[in-house]
């Protein structure tokens, strides 16, 4: 086993770890949380997979395409961020569960 | 592959856009309003232009700052994203008239109010431009990364603009809206990793001709559906869908159900029919068929319970993102149907496009007069305001796909698929699904034209917003009418047997 | 290449704080252990020969999105008055939920990293042609010359996607006035002083990353993000300064890294030059400009949106403590 | 190995284990106030001679310079963020602990 598949592997897995935390948690911050674990996995297995070659050279074009993926992921984190701080102060929750729990609430 | 260099007549149109959304932040409301309704229509000038120099010299590609294609990034056009280009301009631009009456002070509300709408239209404009901008790169861009960049563009500019109305249900649908098209953008570009590390090539021309059936490629354009299906709200993952679109303004509900979908679908098509022809197994797409025909069955079912009109159209949109859907499984079979099926379904997601946003256009400003859009209290509103109730009828014709508009020819070319491909269950669903569509439509209709209340004066609609929207509905009529054009242009460098069609074009 | 013990213990340890992160009991825990897990993918980037992205990832993914979250979760405390007492939860509130995801979960990890294996060994890459178009780029760091030259078009719509992210946060508090205020409370001394020494340090180091990034690991981002950490520390600190959308100056500085970027693209193109392509003798000097205003307009867009979800762009009842007027 | 390499490694020898005296302190100590008093202290001195061991085994004046210039700034950001923290605990109402 070399290097490149090792953190490739490793990046699959906490690639699937975030997804399972995306859904199965409920509250904002957890699940912005969990997206960014997403991301990085797969940032992982690209650049994992750029360091194969046989001369020793790392492929720039992943190289580039993460450092892309990284600034979109924190432009994305900070605006869920900025939704959620809306949502938190017009509600006073932070998950769908609750909001709309407390919504039915309103309604009876 | 065609190694004419196209003119930059390509670059302006994906540029413009962001050129001029940069502008209207910088100007302000008032200058940013009349900005964003002049670049419209050049816009509308510039792509209709460009469409006519790929009808006359056919499909070019560009080399954005000079290193051709496995280096850099490549714009190619050719019939298929010169037809996407060319609707989004025009559907663009009528949607940008119908802004530019939407966002103005409004006599008789409150000054609070009124501010309200006035800080909405300042950042209506920039926001809506870079989603105007980043649907173009989509369009134009052979390259599979360069794709994810503007998947980001259209998706986050798509959020902003449900979340500006600041409500909480807003507020509340542009996040779940948010976390959705986030997981799917972040699956796709899995499988463009995969794609990369098994190819070394992000250009999808180059790709289609390095690409082998195998475990990878099949990971990968699982990878990249799953993405775009969750982006493009297909059944089972559509809840996220009616309560953004519905709960949006108007001009922006026509975006998303117009423009936004098409955006995610064209990828999928394209990916399916050109880049992996060979990797994909029939099974597949009859899968995707599947999930359409519960999309149109169950969206049609739910939009008829709907009691607000603007929900009702978001769920008929879920119902008719599942007739696009039917594409796949009528194509994957090989055999002389499938010129009607990629006809018919890209003609279907155009023609849905036109008459979906002037559906909304006309619920807007319904809202926009009576302040609310429960569909109950519509009596006599084709008496107080006939422009808007004709339009939507019109729209109407074609959602439910009557003769002789545009959504009739698309579904007419996939029921004609689907007795050509023996897949005759498919013809019975389509039917089935119109007959759905009817219904929902005519119950608003029939309420409409009972007689007004005594006192009951015409409604003050800003004259922008009546023109626009009968201007978008006459669109999805004239599809109907003049087929043979977009089809024409449709068929230039298709992926995808044509001479099939010849007949019928002619 | 050979794998070391180093890589097998790292491995594991980021898949296990990954694991943890997520199911902290207390969020705030939760955050630091995703400060400490970039930090060591920061690592991991390293033994894979990234180091453009271990300063990225070390800079932006670790701290600046660490300070984003803990600015977030800071402000929707402080705002409830009390502490958000939250349990982790399951969504549909059944263990066979769970196990029915998770069993999904582990199949897709095994067939992704199957076909992982089943992967070439050794892969075409691009590796030749760009070593061989590196003289007529204008710089000599490979990745910088994808960034900026090969795929600059990437590069461009990345700009514009922070510029759009930043009017998205506005536009989120489009009802009510806004501008950046000031936390109402004194600020330290000590900060004050070690933001006197800190500031000018930073302003060097950013430049160094940003000329060195023709050559060596470093750029525009990474410069940008290096300033945007003073510019926090300043908000955190309550040392007084802040912005007011409503002046044209402060939009200017947002729009002027995207905005020059695509007027020099747009500026060269013409008869058979492409677009964003630049002319040889120019493109060092033209990615240089493009660099140092892309740095200007990043470290203020980042501040922005670590206002925008912490509390400091004002919305809502209008702040006493809000200072308009006081220049950035 | 040279004379020059023994040295570094016994410099980071040294700096390891003040590193791991610190994060004894910071598990052992019963306080907050102790635990940073703990980890600022010998952290900072671990990291100083880790950085002479590093910068002997290269021996290059620019790159020593360098991580000498680390090596201050980490102390000055330290010493700031330690007192943020122990500021904050104070203000919180958190008392320090004392021997019974």
């Amino acid at each position: 086993m070399s290097t490149a598949i090792l953190y490739s592997i490793t990046g699959i897995i906490i690639f699937t770890v975030g997804l399972r935390g995306l859904v199965i948690y409920t509250h904002f911050l957890r699940k912005v949380l969990a997206i960014n674990v997403m991301g990085t996995g797969i940032f992982m297995f690209l650049i994992a997979l750029a360091n194969r070659n046989s001369n020793g050279m790392p492929d720039p074009i992943p190289h580039a395409m993460v450092l892309t993926g990284i600034v979109v992921a924190v432009s994305a984190t900070a605006f869920i961020l900025a939704l959620v701080v809306r949502l938190h102060a017009a509600t006073g929750h932070t998950s769908f569960e609750a909001i709309h729990n407390d919504d039915r609430g309103a309604k009876l | 592959m065609t190694q004419i260099i196209a003119s930059h007549a390509s670059v302006w149109t994906i540029m413009l856009p962001f050129l001029s959304g940069v502008l209207c932040f910088m100007a302000g409301r008032r200058i940013g309003t009349l900005i964003g309704v002049v670049t419209a229509f050049i816009l509308t000038i510039l792509t209709l232009n460009l469409g006519v120099s790929v009808f006359q010299s056919g499909p070019s590609r560009y080399a954005i700052g000079g290193w051709s294609s496995p280096l850099g990034i490549d714009i190619h056009l050719d019939g298929l994203s010169v037809l996407m280009l060319g609707f989004t301009a025009i559907v663009g631009t009528c949607i940008s008239m119908y802004a530019f009456g939407y966002f103005k002070d409004r006599k008789g509300l409150k000054k609070e109010k009124n501010k309200h709408y006035a800080k909405m239209g300042t950042y209506f404009w920039p926001l809506w431009f870079f989603a105007w901008g980043g649907l173009n790169v989509l369009f134009l861009s052979s390259d599979i990364f360069n794709i994810y960049v503007a998947l980001e563009i259209v998706s986050f500019s798509a959020i902003a603009l449900v979340a500006l109305k600041g409500s909480v249900d807003a507020l509340l649908s542009a996040t779940r809206y948010f976390f959705l098209t986030l997981l799917g953008s972040l699956v796709y570009l899995f499988g463009v990793g995969f794609l990369y590390s098994a190819y070394g090539v992000l250009d999808l021309g180059l790709l289609e001709t390095v690409i082998r059936p195998g475990m990878i490629s099949t990971v990968a354009i699982t990878l990249m559906t799953l993405g775009l299906i969750i982006k493009t709200a297909l059944f089972p993952i559509h809840f996220w869908l009616p309560p953004a679109h519905a709960n949006a303004p108007a001009p922006v509900s026509a975006i998303l159900s117009g423009l936004v979908v098409m955006g995610s679908f064209y990828l999928l098509v394209r990916l399916w029919f050109e880049t992996f022809t060979g990797v994909i197994m029939p099974v597949a797409g009859q899968l995707l068929g599947v999930l359409g025909a519960i999309a149109i069955l169950g969206g049609a079912l739910q939009a008829l319970r709907q009691s607000r009109l603007k929900m009702m159209l978001a769920y008929s949109t879920v119902a008719q993102i599942g007739y696009m859907f039917l594409l796949f499984p009528l194509l994957a079979g090989n055999s002389i149907g499938q010129g009607f099926a990629w006809g018919g379904g890209i003609y279907f997601s155009i023609s849905h496009a036109c008459a979906k946003a002037a559906a909304f256009m006309v619920a807007g400003s319904i809202m926009y007069a009576l302040g609310h859009d429960r569909i109950k209290d519509f009596r006599g509103l084709a008496q107080r305001f006939p422009i808007g109730v004709f339009a939507f009828a019109l729209a109407g014709m074609s959602l439910m796909g009557l003769p002789p508009s545009g959504g009739f020819i698309g579904k007419w070319m996939l029921l004609k698929a689907a007795m050509l491909t023996g897949q005759w269950w498919y013809a019975l669903l389509i039917v089935a699904g119109s007959i759905l569509a009817a219904c929902y439509i005519f119950r608003v209709l029939e309420i409409t034209l009972k007689a007004a209340n005594p006192g009951e004066k015409a409604l003050h609609i800003p004259l922008r917003m009546q023109l626009s929207s009968l201007a978008m509905s006459f669109f999805a009529i004239l599809l109907g009418l003049a087929a043979t054009i977009p089809l024409e242009i449709l068929k230039i460098d298709s992926p995808v047997f044509f001479q099939s069609m010849e007949g019928f074009i002619k | 290449m050979n794998i070391n013990i180093f890589d097998l213990l790292l491995a594991p340890t980021l898949i296990f704080l990954a694991w943890q992160m997520l199911r902290a009991r207390d969020l705030l825990v939760s955050i630091v252990l995703f400060i400490i897990f970039g930090v060591l993918v920061s690592l991991a980037w390293v033994q894979l020969q990234a180091p453009d992205i271990a300063l990225v990832e070390a800079v932006i993914g670790s701290a600046l999105t660490g300070a984003l979250f803990l600015g977030c979760l800071g402000h929707m405390e402080s705002h409830r008055k009390k502490i958000v007492i939250e349990k982790i939860k399951i969504s549909k509130g059944s263990k066979v939920y769970d196990c029915f995801l998770s069993v999904l979960v582990i199949s897709m990890g095994s067939i992704l990293s199957w076909s992982v294996l089943t992967l070439p060994k050794n892969v075409l890459g691009l590796t030749d042609k760009i070593q061989s178009a590196l003289a007529k780029s204008g710089v000599e760091n490979p990745v910088t010359a994808v960034i900026l030259n090969f795929r600059g078009y990437d590069t461009l719509l990345e700009m514009g996607v922070l510029f759009l992210v930043v009017v998205s946060v506005y536009a989120l508090h489009a009802i009510e006035p806004v501008s950046i205020k000031i936390q109402p409370r004194q600020a330290s001394r000590v900060l004050i002083a070690f933001l006197h020494i800190l500031t000018p340090l930073m302003i060097l180091v950013a430049f160094y990353l940003l000329l060195v990034g023709g050559h060596a690991p470093g750029g525009a981002f990474q410069a940008g993000a290096m300033l945007a950490g003073v510019g926090i520390l300043m908000l955190v600190g309550g040392v007084a300064f802040s912005f007011n959308v409503e002046r044209w100056v402060l939009r200017f500085i947002y729009v002027i890294g995207f905005g020059s970027f695509l007027l020099i693209g747009l500026g060269v193109m013409g008869g058979e030059r492409n677009f964003l392509e630049y002319p040889e003798y120019l493109s060092k000097k033209l990615i240089f400009l493009i660099e140092f205003l892309a740095t200007i307009s990043i470290s203020f867009i980042l501040v922005t949106l670590f206002a925008g979800c912490s509390g400091f762009l004002n919305y809502g009842k209008s702040n006493s403590g809000t200072v308009r007027g006081v220049s950035a | 190995m040279s004379v020059n390499d023994y040295i570094s490694v016994f410099f980071i020898g040294v700096g390891v284990m003040f590193f791991i005296a610190g994060i004894l302190g910071v598990l052992r100590f019963p306080d907050i106030y102790s635990r940073l008093h703990a980890l600022t202290k010998a952290d900072n001195l671990g990291l100083g001679f880790i950085i002479l061991g590093l910068a002997l085994g290269i021996g290059e004046i620019s790159m020593a310079l360098k991580l000498l210039f680390i090596w201050v700034v980490v102390i000055i950001s330290s010493a700031t963020s330690c007192y943020l923290i122990a500021r904050a605990a104070l203000r919180m109402g958190i008392v320090p602990w004392r021997k019974l």
